[in-house]
């Protein structure tokens, strides 16, 4: 704290020992007396300033001791005003309950010089201020440090997921596990295949500008493969357009990998309607009446998962659900046989395409995890020891 | 036909009979179990407490039609608390649905509780700007850039209530009820820590478990969770409105789901026993 | 070049508002405010756009005489009259009393209530008939559901009102709310971080040409 | 309390609106005539009410009128002069969003469409900054710095209770590691991570349970109190 200017003249009374020190009793005595009929409250002292670090230089912190009166309860208010001339008109900012001993004045302008000062008002009158603070200048910075953490942490990840990107596309391809998902899926194309009847692809209710229906129609691409292998029909109902167009390339490209060009239903992939009761309307009357013997749900799904999976479960079918949606999750896990929760719907789509900008996010996603388990395992065991500097540092303004 | 059989072949519209008269019954003819304060409602009060009486509070309504059973109740609450504790209340809805509703039920509260209170100077209900994000860090820059017009049209510098608040640091707090996206998590992510600025959060129940980790970590001050915080709000503050008397019939409800679902699983694992022997 | 440029545009302004996060200096924020008053105008002209899209959808519908194209008359009208209506009224068309009110409280807002209070009716069925416990990890989840559910409501304490305090399904679901529910959460909400960090990064370097379909 | 009247236009209005629900309600029994045509009014209503709602909102406040006070000269401060912009009042810069809000009316006539792409990219590109931000500090450094507590405090149940979260947190975010196979140690965590995800997709049941039901008792409440006026 920078304290600077006219510095206010301190009494300072020489006080002999004994004899006197009744008189001066007697004296302060007279003197809260008479105070308390005439005299208004002492000025408050000491008034320093701060430039509010980390801002554009709209704002400075204000600071001062209380006037000696505050604690015989004479003071109701301090009135800081401010002027551009250590004499020059004075503007009032804002007054302070007595209680309160600093203000933020956040109405300046950067790098203008300004002059404050503070007075005591009470029942008794105000008193001029002694001291003039100046000149004060607000001035604008470059970087919060408050938010190096969050600085940190993105500049980590982004390191990590393009270095993982670059490792994939120079053909090193980064170990992504096969989680159990995949195999609950070709387990479940699989089945309907013995039973001779189709599978229900839906990749959610929402557009290309969800990143669910993104890995959901990768996923559609991997499944269509299977489908054409086995030469097992596939509906997949959409609700958006881009989807859909998107959607036919997927199935198309599905059957064309797997040599089976020439199987491929063109109205395999249908366009229903954006609205989602009618959506799911049109899908459980699919279920009902085509009677597929496999659903797969990969993508964004909000309350209509529901409906989906418990129509599904009457019918009898095998249903295998993904989606990053966690309040939908729960509906899926206790109706569908199989469900992939939350990120796994990515971690398939990643390990399915084998799309280097999936494997990246996926792989540095992991890094910063672990890194996170750490902060965390040894931030835990320095709060125990009662160090706080980890935590302190993590906290953003 | 053995009872499995029976339960298993029984047409789901039986269901929807009963939970229909399960939770009308109660609207009709009350119950009044009584409630208890839970502690993020306990919390959210005491922070809507602290809040110094006469200062300038923002309340955003970001919800719609379909959230009024569970956020009409904290709108008027909270609206109530506010203006019992003198402060000026300057709301603002950033969903598409909600700007009719909010206003409807604002000008209830104000015109029949608190005749005295002049538009504009006491209160103002700015009404809704698109952009999610974008308007909520718009606004940190200057509220009145972001919102020139108010709901009703007329423009928002010359009010009397807006003079003096420039952003998000002319507030105390921030009150925000919300049923989903633009809302809660993104008045966190984007305003709480970004801009200093203390914020308690009424949710719906569907989304008020994914805030609990904001409740922890102190970005919220306080949750209302749903019906059941709306309710309990109510009895906190002393107040008997349209949540307390729907939870009557959540309890049904609740016992009546809780029941489907052993009388299901107990009816399957009947079943595979019959099969299995 | 229709694809290049756009893709660098995004990369520039993304770059650009991570470091308005950083960077308070005005040089920075005022360009950033002002993309973001650009980012409001552009939302809104984007749901007027959305509405002139379903109006030409279901016009072509009517047009081409699809399947229940009589429905789609209706939903024609009902777009033109509410649009009409509205423009005529100027920016108080909220306000109370007007026609435009009329329509939004009795016909929107009704029809936006009711759409999902269906869902109640399903949840119950859906638990009867879809709620099956065959692993461990759904009979943890059925647990938790139950005492969380009866937990919730006034009803609870009129059951497990006698046992001492911390035996009670309130407390019980209070606790499971607070700790391991709110570690599972608080994992779920970093994970998620995580993923939409990750789009922002293939958005920003132009991998992500999702946006940028339709003809080259 | 007497029904709702059938002369005032209030009254008409809540006589229309309980129609709708029953339309809307038919669908439980199975989808017929009645809710599609309810579906399709309403789809409409709000296409439309989208479209005069943003309009009035924020294309006519935020865009038409800066601009034609910009036109003149005029602008938020006293300052004059088309460009003469500053924090909040941008005047004559508005013809940028102005033109690329127009543009975006491109996408509808297929051959011209790329040209929406310059509007799409800012949109994009806007959002993507202050999301990464958003959620890299709200939703991952903030959750972080919150989870670092004392697993010893004085109290033998909040010592416990911080135990449980910090191995609940850990062996969740373990189950959604993806660089190893989940087995030995690492497969008992992911397992012990499972159990703590499903007790939070239990609470999330619960929770759903009375969202949903609310639902259901507003329409109640609006049919006794609003529509037949039983009920007070």
């Amino acid at each position: 704290m920078r304290a600077c200017g006219v510095p206010a003249p301190a009494p300072a009374p020489a006080a002999p020992p004994g004899v006197t020190a009744a008189l001066v009793a007697v004296l302060f005595l007279g003197l809260i007396v008479t105070a308390a009929v005439a005299a208004p409250p002492e000025p408050p002292s000491g008034l320093v300033w701060q430039d509010v670090p980390n801002d554009a230089g709209r704002a400075v912190m204000l600071e001062w001791k209380p006037s000696p009166a505050d604690s015989a309860r004479r003071v109701t208010a301090y009135v800081l005003e401010r002027a551009t001339a250590p004499g020059g008109p004075w503007t009032f900012v804002d007054s302070v309950t007595a209680d309160k001993h600093e203000k933020k004045d956040q109405g300046v302008r950067r790098n203008t010089e300004y002059y404050y000062r503070v007075t005591a008002s009470g029942p008794d009158g105000l008193t001029p201020a002694l001291s003039v603070t100046g000149p004060v200048m607000a001035k604008s910075e470059w970087f919060n440090r408050t938010r190096w953490s969050v600085l940190v942490a993105i500049a980590m990840f982004f390191a990590f997921v393009l270095w993982f990107i670059s490792q994939a596309q120079a053909g090193k391809k980064p170990f992504v596990r096969r989680i159990p998902g995949i195999d609950a899926i070709e387990e479940a194309v699989g089945r309907a295949t013995e039973m001779g009847r189709g599978v229900l692809f839906v990749p959610g209710i929402r557009d290309i500008n969800d990143i669910q229906t993104v890995a959901g129609l990768v996923i559609l691409e991997s499944v269509a493969r299977l489908t054409a292998k086995y030469e097992t029909p596939i509906t997949v109902p959409v609700t958006y357009p881009i989807p859909f167009t998107i959607a036919e390339e997927m199935v198309k490209g599905g059957y064309l990998h797997a040599g089976r060009a020439d199987q491929y239903d063109p109205n395999s992939v249908r366009f229903i309607s954006p609205e989602q009761f009618a959506y799911v309307a049109a899908v459980t009357g699919i279920m009902l009446r085509e009677r597929p013997a496999a659903h797969i749900f990969m993508g964004a799904f909000y309350a209509e998962s529901l409906l989906l999976a418990e129509t599904g479960f009457a019918t009898g079918a095998i249903q295998v659900a993904a989606t990053a949606n966690v309040h939908q999750l729960p509906f899926f896990v206790v109706a569908c046989d199989y469900t992939l929760i939350g990120e796994e719907l990515y971690a398939a789509s990643a390990y399915l395409s084998g799309d280097p900008k999936l494997v990246g996010s996926l792989k540095g996603g992991d890094l910063l995890k672990i890194a996170a388990i750490i902060v965390v395992v040894v931030g835990c065991v320095l709060e125990s020891g009662h160090i706080h500097w980890l935590t302190q540092w993590m906290v953003t303004q | 036909m053995s009872l499995a059989t029976f339960f298993e072949k029984l047409d789901r519209r039986w269901i929807f009979l009963a939970m229909g008269l399960l939770v009308l019954f109660p609207l009709l003819f009350p119950l009044a179990l009584p409630l208890f304060v839970s502690s993020p409602v306990a919390s959210f009060v005491k922070a809507v407490d602290s809040i110094p009486d006469g200062s300038k509070v923002l309340m955003s309504c970001d919800y719609d039609p379909s959230g009024i059973p569970e956020m009409v109740p904290m709108t008027r609450t909270a609206l109530r608390h506010l203006l019992d504790k003198k402060c000026k209340v300057i709301i603002t809805v950033l969903w598409n649905g909600g700007p009719g509703l909010v206003d409807k039920v604002v000008r209830k509260v104000v015109d029949e509780e608190y005749p005295d209170l002049k538009y504009g100077v006491d209160y103002v209900n700015l009404g809704y700007k698109a952009g999610d994000e974008a308007v909520m860090v718009l606004m940190g820059q200057g509220i009145v850039n972001a919102f020139p017009k108010d709901y009703r049209g007329s423009d928002t510098r010359s009010m009397p209530i807006m003079r003096g608040v420039r952003d998000y640091s002319s507030f105390p707090m921030l009150v925000n009820i919300s049923s989903g996206y633009p809302g809660t998590k993104e008045w966190v992510q984007q305003v709480q820590a970004r801009f200093h600025l203390p914020m308690v959060a009424g949710v719906t129940a569907v989304s008020a478990p994914e805030f609990y980790p904001y409740l922890q970590s102190g970005q919220l001050l306080g949750l209302l969770g749903g019906m059941a915080g709306a309710a309990e709000y109510e009895k906190a503050r002393g107040e008997k409105g349209s949540a307390t008397r729907g939870m009557d019939a959540q309890s049904l409800a609740h016992f009546f789901v809780a029941f489907c679902i052993l009388l299901g699983n107990v009816v399957q694992w009947t079943k595979r026993r019959r099969a299995g022997a | 070049m229709k694809r290049e440029l756009p893709l660098f545009l995004t990369a520039v302004i993304g770059i650009f508002m991570i470091l308005s996060f950083f960077v308070p200096h005005q040089l920075v924020s005022v360009p950033a405010d002002f993309l973001q008053q650009c980012a409001v105008i552009m939302v809104a002209f984007g749901y007027v756009l959305g509405g002139a899209n379903v109006l030409r959808v279901n016009f072509d519908g009517i047009y081409k005489q699809k399947p229940g194209w009589i429905y789609k008359i209706v939903l024609v009208v009902a777009l033109i009259a509410t649009v009409v209506v509205g423009a005529v009224e100027g920016p108080g068309f909220l306000n109370p009393g007007t026609r435009s009110k009329w329509i939004y409280d009795n016909i929107y807002s009704n029809m936006s209530a009711t759409m999902f209070a269906l869902l109640a009716f399903f949840i119950a069925s859906a638990a009867f008939r879809a709620f099956r416990i065959r692993t461990a990890e759904a009979g943890l989840l059925a647990v938790a559901a139950l005492i969380v559910m009866l937990g919730r409501v006034p009803l609870s304490n009129a059951l497990t009102g006698w046992l001492p305090e911390w035996a009670r399904l309130q407390t019980v679901q209070e606790w499971i709310m607070e700790f391991p529910q709110n570690a599972a959460k608080r994992a779920i909400l970093m994970g998620a971080a995580l993923g939409v960090m990750a789009t922002g990064l293939r958005v920003i370097l132009g991998l992500e040409r999702s946006y940028l379909s339709g003809e080259d | 309390m007497s029904p709702a009247p059938f002369n005032t236009p209030e009254g008409i209005g809540i006589w229309i609106g309980a129609l709708l629900t029953f339309c809307v309600f038919s669908f439980l029994y199975k989808d017929n005539p009645f809710y599609k045509l309810a579906e399709h009014l309403f789809v409409g209503v709000s296409a439309g009410y989208y479209i005069i709602l943003n309009w009035w909102t924020v294309i006519y406040p935020n865009l038409l009128e800066p601009l034609t006070k910009a036109f003149a000269g005029k602008g938020v401060t006293e300052r004059t002069g088309m460009f003469a912009a500053e924090l909040g009042d941008y005047r004559g810069f508005l013809l940028f969003p102005a033109l690329l809000g127009v543009l975006l009316f491109t996408r509808l006539f297929g051959r011209i469409g790329w040209l929406s792409r310059w509007s799409l990219a800012i949109i994009i590109g806007v959002y993507a900054g202050l999301q990464t931000t958003g959620f890299a500090q709200g939703d991952f450094v903030a959750q972080v710095q919150a989870s670092l507590q004392p697993l010893w405090t004085g109290n033998f149940l909040t010592s416990v209770s911080a135990v449980i979260f910090t191995v609940g947190l850990i062996t969740s975010l373990l189950f959604f590691f993806f660089s190893r196979e989940h087995k030995g140690a690492l497969g008992v965590a992911s397992r012990i991570g499972v159990f703590f995800l499903m007790v939070g997709f239990g609470a999330g049941y619960g929770y759903t349970v009375m969202s949903r039901v609310s639902l259901l008792i507003g329409r109640f409440q609006f049919l006794l109190e609003d529509w037949l006026g039983i009920v007070r």
